[in-house]
């Protein structure tokens, strides 16, 4: 695992930490924004592994350090807070249930068939940790020149795909997170005593983030009673009312 | 003069970093498939982790020198380059499902583990130790089948994908009525039988 | 099991394709000088011409394995019957990087692709599709520029790099724009402009 961070820009102290996880490997902030675009899953980014990669390779002092710790302790409490939310249980109780409910006997054999594979796995591990000192010849030949063929085609595609990557700097979105989960429930619990809510009215003006820790605050108040969710058509408006 | 067998094995395997298959060896050094299998066992003696730096692996279907695993220390401080990133539990559970279930398409792998395994495919396929292998035609849009490769083989020690032991031998039947035991606790938990008289 | 000395200076001579001094050897072991000569002359018997298809040879002040050439025509059918292996798509991807983008750095190739791609640059030096042209003198410790060789060009079908359809055709403007963009970015990380008045 390789890691590295030194002083970077002053807008974006974090540009020149880089990350090696086995879902990803580059720049921390681009991390960031494939998580936001849901190209990699959070539920594999190993949050903790990067909390360990930053304070490894955090350079000591450094006029910018107080801005990068700061920066970093808050990209790192929002993925904290992303992930916990799509661990939510109530996100999905309120989709119209995709599968039926499994039977006890299914459920039993699904879970049974998963413990063998992680069982697998577990051997795999084993297995792949006593094979990892073997290093191969280096005194290997290359095939003749010309035996390798090159597609054309396949290059093109390559270079499509590389050249119209969409990656920005993304820190705009995860600016230092300003306010509690608990603050936005008392916010939303005031605001419901006028009557039902609409979550898209409510983060109109929000970034991503803060809809995102407003649609936490909202589950907690769900989860407790406070308040009933209402969506009648999937993906569609979200309606918070005040409880019964 | 005449170089004898092994020595001429000895010599091909020592320019091939992957392994090499035995029909292989014959035609490359002219010999009759009995004297490969004879000057292989030769050498397994030569290079055997009790008497040599450098070992004959059995992998992958193949023959291939390698370096002796308790003296990787000095090899890894010679290249001063680390060993790769170990690969991850959800890594280890992607492998699991290719190996046992597999060839299987990535919608499957994610069933098995019950979360999306997309990011994680992707990064197994860069390291070479799953490919595409042929594509499901029985499902709409033919997803392609996922399973591990020679690389994989070499990377675990095995010869062969019959190497493993099956799941049924990793997972004691103990464990499996534990398993049913609790689910049966957590459903009673969550429905108590109905009272007398109601 | 603790190795011999004998043992860890043959595992390290295996992967090194060049000659290593006996200093060399003697600090990526971790072995007195004294220690690494005895096995040096303990190796030169057990890889003498007469006894082994892999001899020990010393040449230009340093110890390297090499095939005994009384094995050469093997060796040689060998080499002919090689098939390359396959490019990956990481490996496509850097190709094309170097082909429309180079010559470039290897953070410039990382920062084309948003990942690390060291390893696969090695792989591609090694099989003879890049090679290093020149270097950076504008960055600091003038990294090396990589470059596709005439080798990429025969394997791809072509005589020259106008062979291949222009950037412009297989990109939309604002996407290149944003990929220069990207470039110049990284660049700049790595040799910050000179601040004014110095």
């Amino acid at each position: 695992m390789n890691s590295s961070a030194t002083s970077g820009e002053v807008s974006r102290p974090l540009a020149s930490f880089t990350v090696e996880l086995d879902v990803y490997s580059g720049p921390y902030e681009w991390l960031l924004a494939l998580i936001l675009k849901e190209e990699v899953e959070i539920f594999e980014v190993p949050l903790r592994e990067i909390v360990d990669l930053y304070l490894n390779s955090r350079p000591e002092g450094g006029p910018d350090a107080l801005e990068r710790d700061t920066e970093f302790v808050g990209s790192a409490a929002s993925l904290v807070l992303l992930k916990s939310r799509t661990l939510f249980p109530a996100l999905e109780s309120e989709e119209p249930d995709e599968e039926p409910a499994l039977s006890p006997e299914q459920l039993a054999d699904r879970l049974t068939a998963y413990l063998k594979v992680k069982r697998g796995s577990e051997y795999l591990r084993e297995r792949f940790d006593a094979n990892s000192g073997f290093h191969a010849s280096a005194h290997a030949l290359r095939p003749r020149p010309g035996r390798l063929r090159i597609d054309a085609a396949r290059l093109q595609h390559a270079a499509r795909r590389t050249f119209s990557r969409p990656i920005e700097p993304p820190t705009a979105h995860l600016g230092p997170i300003t306010l509690t989960i608990q603050e936005l429930a008392a916010w939303i619990r005031s605001s419901l005593v006028r009557g039902p809510l609409s979550y898209e009215d409510l983060v109109r003006d929000m970034d991503r983030l803060h809809a995102a820790v407003t649609f936490a605050a909202s589950l907690s108040l769900a989860n407790e009673g406070h308040l009933t969710l209402s969506q009648s058509d999937p993906l569609g408006p979200l309606t918070f009312l005040p409880a019964v | 003069m005449i170089p004898r067998p092994a020595h001429l094995i000895e010599s091909v395997l020592l320019v091939s970093a992957r392994p090499i298959e035995p029909g292989d060896l014959a035609s490359a050094t002219g010999l009759p498939t009995r004297e490969v299998q004879d000057a292989l066992y030769e050498l397994e003696t030569r290079y055997s982790p009790e008497s040599s730096g450098i070992i004959l692996r059995n992998v992958a279907g193949g023959y291939q020198l390698a370096t002796n695993p308790a003296c990787a220390a000095s090899v890894e401080r010679f290249r001063q380059e680390l060993r790769p990133t170990p690969l991850s539990n959800a890594a280890h559970e992607v492998l699991s499902c290719a190996l046992y279930l597999g060839p299987l398409t990535r919608a499957a792998v994610s069933a098995a583990r019950g979360v999306n395994s997309d990011a994680v495919v992707r990064g197994l396929l860069e390291r070479g130790l799953l490919a595409e292998a042929g594509s499901d035609k029985g499902i709409p849009g033919s997803p392609a089948l996922l399973a591990v490769t020679d690389e994989f083989l070499a990377s675990a020690g095995a010869a062969s994908r019959e190497d493993f032991p099956s799941l049924e031998t990793l997972v004691a039947p103990e464990e499996l009525d534990r398993l049913r035991q609790r689910l049966n606790e957590a459903r009673e938990r969550e429905a108590p039988p109905a009272p007398d008289g109601v």
